[in-house]
């Protein structure tokens, strides 16, 4: 289905094949990077992100493992220790947490524990958040777990030319990285140039100016919250919208200079509010910008109940009046 | 990979629809049985093949066919007395229709109208498990609740209980632990192993190079394996093994040899790894052709009473179509009141505010949802 | 070592003996409930909050499971279903882990997947914290994990008769509650009546009464803060420190009620800030008190690093003289 | 509980101190070979005992003793070659010393110095792991890395991995995946079980009714069970098991079936839980006595060179014990340093933060520290 070999000029491509062409490049550029997972081999993963990426480098580097999440991550800290960098494929959020031990108490703790003898450069791949109208277990987002964890690092990427860059860089940084993928845009566009030079892995990017509110995002909510902007703008509110990127660490910076600016601040993402990423940014921002902060930073995100069945999840999931309605309430302060 | 000899694979009807017979496990079927068998069989392949159709047309999310385990699955939940406990995986639908278990509450977990769907005490069928090999452990520890109740009541024997698991998911830890908890606990428990031969792409020599039955001398308790497409051996040796249990000989593991005919869902696609030729050879060991076949040539059924079965199962379907199609979906509150069985203030907010958002859509204003 | 009855006149004894007598009393309450873990039979548990207990209450009471988390809690969730009370008890707070699957995929869950049919009224006990000097994985605050997951309550007592009462209350809660034990307070002693009445488990408690600023906290910190406010006292003033008991729920009202008194907020806890329960409270309680808050809310707690080697633990806790610094910096807003 | 059939255990040097032959497993021990396994045997003791009374001076936080399991450990430890790489739990201090890690590293632990020591890849030693079983699979991902490096470099054979674990430790989920995955990928890994009977308080029969070994069965590897206090049947034993994960045989599980003599830590009370007696029956299977005796009967050794090894213990005991008093704290900066290989700003603005809030102790100032 994919071809073999990574395209040259700018084309369209779903995030989904951008994710796909970021492995094989990354893999052509190491080879000890190798890829471990559920079905990732002649299925090319249940979302076909290491589509032919087996048939093209072997059964000993996009390796099939059997079924068992902490024997995945597991294996693979002992690989990274042998000198390999591995990329484990979780096939869906909700089947991260049988792997949760080896994640946070080797993982994220080795290097340190070997006072840096031993890095963990290991890549964490997870198809995150919900929308996809399906069954339990299948729309979580846990990036909450990972970026309480020292020692771990969080991306998420919510394009294809992220996604692209934001693999590779991910697999080259010599500390463990959780790569959460907004599984509902897996089937979005966008036009990729392979030669451009990446932006950094660990920085925010400001992508809607606006002077009346910062809007704070990641993920899957990047799209939504740049909808919710352009409708914003048809009346008048000019919001800037922040795609985060980087979850772990947080790039408290740009979110400051922004906030600085329009002295209002809005963060929003599918995960319960109660103590996700909107907490952390709503204390420190709060912090650091005490002075110029009109409106107490508000959340919008999911609700303190389990992701409810799909037929429920277009409420649960903020949508676009409800990252509004949020925005309207900040700004009546 | 070792397949295992011949000889380990209890059967008693053949392919071919032949009555033998094995010396550890017999069983003496009446014809009224036979034809209850052939029954539930027929029925639980047209629910399924009715929900691959719902799905295509849009009315479900979401099927997990059971086609070609339907013998693994009505034989070993026929075993099973009423109070007894069964705990599956999300493709037991089968088992579930030997529970009782109306076919339309498994819809309305793959339609997303529900994440479980029926009183799992009510029917003593735990709710479908997705997190591959949770179940197991739960199966356990209620099978040990059952040893703890019999105690109390100083009773000599007790109930059973039932764990449903794939091949796949016999590489989790939690399915291993649940062996040593089992066996540490002398808990009266069967684990069914429905070995259909694929983990969605994964064949089963990546989760095991032996026979997966064997696993069970590992942790010191009996395992067998039995052709999973013989309703009549599934029977037999899920009623030994549950007897077993009962009588205080601990836990069991049952193999049961079979093959998943269709994808693995409906959203999978085997062609990408799999031969059509393997599929070829499974449709001859189809399980509910060699019961057609027995109560035919015996004399057991006439035309008539098959005729009769295919009528119910079109009720059935027909049943089941109307009754999907016109599934309402929950209401938004029922997010807020699942959660917690006492009060938790955040939800209780949450709740009243989102009624209250909702509401400012439905009153005549400018914008909307 | 313990006396098989309940004593009944005021007593002075530690938190971990008030806990053993709180389950002590809860057995004899009610004949379903169950004690799981290891280690807990003979030995009583490593730090002998069991102790005696499956000696008075038998084999089937008081199990010794195999050393197996998932193990342990999967089967009390089996335990749960067939209408027992299981009280689970994990050895070390870094030893929860491999439970975790169970615990949030499973426990959180099973309420609202059955729509209320099956509720799973477990205690999952855990000595969690640090200061006692301990190897590794042994002083872990993961309370933040626990209390960023909807369907899961987490409250954790300060003091020996709170413990006595809260480890009583939580197993008659019909919710899972995970019950954080401040392994460092075993030792501390209190006077305790157990034919008092027991206040709400779900609330908060002012322990000292102040009025120029809010300090909040639980479990080991409590006894910390209460000295910083003290010492603070001393240089006239006037703190008031709040016990917050409950992490899920938060009980806000309380918070709030002395905010709205005081204008100044600082949480302090064991755990990482960054995702920590500080950031939850600074976030809401900004939202709801943003005209009276004259200061940011500070956090006070954990380094961003996993927990140090013992010979570094004091300088990692946040001791009186860190959680007076942040006093100082939210007083000179 | 089955303890197994007597033939099970592979012994080659009786408690006794004589020398018996075993049909697959056997083994030519040079004079000064021996000579030097009783040197390591001693001196492993030795540290053992002067860490135990470290920490009863309050010079460590904890302890955790091998008492008892020396020749499980000094056997299998020094059946590694240069290259293999072997993974400790937390218990592993005679393995630790095959591997020439200084004990002082392992003391600096237990003191609360450093959650490592020692560089894992210098010594092929990777850093003792607490979190029981967690390591089972690191070192099964280590073996894979090595089939897969040789693969690529098209060499025949291979280093090997070696995997401690304890009888409690078999029932994780985590240990019993890396059986599954060990299996799956032909991991040339050895699994070596000390079975020293107890888990902190819990017998082995918590864990399994059957000899552990024979769990590997059930996972298509081969398993046996060797006298652990006999450190020429674990030498031999272990070494042959090497030799086969070289070949590519794949996994296989060794049970060493010894005796934990000490508490299962300094903070342990094992009164509580077990019976003097049977501390006294192992006392007469002690590993080290046997090999003295065999030893000297035959002549082997004499009493000068004893008395050398007495002489080089002594010494060592005076560098543990002048080293431990005298090992610095780390610097509270230290804690930041290790988080991250990269720059990460939260972990270096706490840094800073953290180095001024010192020295604001350090200025002369009112109130303090
Ligand atoms: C912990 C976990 N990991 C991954 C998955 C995704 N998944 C769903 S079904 C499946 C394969 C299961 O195979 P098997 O146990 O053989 O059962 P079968 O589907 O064949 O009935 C996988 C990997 C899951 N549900 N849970
Ligand atoms: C996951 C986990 N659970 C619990 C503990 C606490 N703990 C430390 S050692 C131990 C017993 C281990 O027994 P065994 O595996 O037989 O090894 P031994 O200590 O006898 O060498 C326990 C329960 C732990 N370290 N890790
Ligand atoms: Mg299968
Ligand atoms: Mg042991």
């Amino acid at each position: 289905m994919a071809d073999a070999t990574t395209p040259k000029g700018p084309e369209k491509v779903t995030l989904a094949r951008a994710l796909n062409m970021g492995l094989r490049r990354a893999m052509e550029d190491d080879d000890h990077v190798v890829l471990l997972g559920e079905d990732i081999g002649k299925l090319g993963g249940v979302f076909r992100i290491t589509d032919a990426l087996q048939k093209d480098f072997g059964e000993d580097r996009v390796i099939d493992t059997p079924l068992a999440e902490s024997g995945i991550v597991g294996t693979a800290v002992g690989l990274a220790m042998r000198g390999y960098r591995p990329v484990v494929e979780i096939q869906f959020d909700g089947f991260v947490y049988p792997a949760f031990d080896q994640i946070v108490s080797q993982v994220a703790k080795m290097h340190a524990r070997s006072r840096g003898d031993l890095a963990m450069p290991m890549v964490i791949r997870i198809p995150f958040g919900g929308g996809i109208g399906a069954v339990e277990h299948h729309s979580e987002s846990p990036e909450a777990y990972f970026a309480h964890t020292a020692g771990l690092r969080v991306v998420t990427p919510s394009n294809p030319v992220d996604g692209y860059w934001m693999i590779q860089q991910a697999i080259r940084c010599a500390d463990p990285v959780v790569f959460l993928e907004p599984k509902r845009r897996y089937w979005e566009k966008a036009e990729l140039d392979v030669t451009a030079a990446p932006a950094p892995l660990f920085e925010a990017r400001v992508v809607r100016p606006g002077r009346d509110l910062t809007l704070a995002c990641y993920g899957p909510m990047v799209r939504t919250c740049l909808d919710a902007a352009a409708a914003a703008a048809a009346e008048g509110r000019e919001i800037e919208v922040i795609d985060l990127r980087t979850l772990s660490p947080l790039d408290f910076d740009a979110v400051c200079a922004s906030v600085e600016r329009t002295g209002r601040l809005v963060v929003a993402h599918e995960a319960t509010t109660f103590l996700g990423m909107g907490a952390e940014l709503a204390a420190r921002v709060t912090e650091r910008c005490f002075y110029s902060l009109q409106a107490p930073v508000l959340r919008v995100g999911g609700f303190h109940t389990p992701y409810p069945p799909s037929r429920l999840e277009e409420h649960y999931l903020p949508d676009l009046d409800r990252v509004l309605d949020a925005v309207d309430r900040a700004l009546e302060y | 990979m070792d397949s295992g000899t011949p000889g380990e694979l209890v059967q008693l009807l053949t392919p071919e629809g032949e009555r033998v017979h094995h010396p550890d496990y017999d069983i003496d079927v009446s014809a009224e049985e036979l034809q209850s068998i052939y029954r539930d069989l027929a029925l639980v392949r047209r629910i399924d093949l009715e929900a691959t159709a719902l799905q295509r047309q849009g009315e479900l999310g979401l099927w997990a066919s059971l086609l070609g385990q339907e013998a693994a699955q009505v034989g070993s939940g026929r075993a099973l007395h009423p109070d007894d406990y069964a705990f599956p995986t999300y493709r037991e639908h089968g088992v579930a229709f030997t529970r009782d278990v109306d076919p339309l509450q498994l819809l309305a977990l793959f339609r997303g109208v529900s994440n479980g769907g029926w009183d799992p005490n009510e029917k003593n069928f735990a709710l479908y498990t997705i997190v591959i090999g949770n179940q197991c452990l739960h199966a356990v520890g209620y099978a040990m609740g059952m040893t703890f109740d019999r105690r109390r009541a100083h009773a000599d024997s007790t109930d059973a209980v039932i764990a449903y698991f794939g091949d796949g998911a016999s590489s989790q830890g939690d399915v291993n632990e649940a062996f040593i908890f089992a066996a540490s606990f002398d808990a009266p428990v069967v684990f069914f192993c429905q070995n259909n031969q694929w983990a969605i792409s994964e064949p089963l020599e990546k989760q095991t190079k032996i026979p997966l039955y064997r696993r069970a001398a590992g942790f010191g308790f009996p395992g067998v394996r039995v052709d999973g497409n013989d309703v009549l051996a599934v029977l037999a040796v899920t009623r030994k093994h549950l007897a077993d249990a009962r009588a205080g000989l601990g836990p069991s593991l049952i193999e049961a040899f079979t093959y998943r005919m269709g994808a693995h869902t409906t959203s999978d696609d085997p062609t990408r790894y799999r031969l059509a030729s393997d599929l070829e050879n499974w449709k001859l060991k189809d399980p509910i052709e060699r019961v057609r076949a027995y109560l035919w040539r015996q004399g057991l059924a006439d035309q008539a009473y098959f005729d009769g079965v295919e009528a119910e199962a079109e009720t059935l379907a027909v049943r089941l179509r109307e009754g999907c199609r016109s599934m309402p979906d929950p209401s938004p509150d029922s997010m807020f009141t699942g959660t917690y069985a006492e009060p938790y203030p955040l939800v209780d907010a949450e709740r009243a505010e989102f009624a209250h958002y909702l509401e400012s859509f439905a009153a005549p204003a400018e914008g909307g949802h």
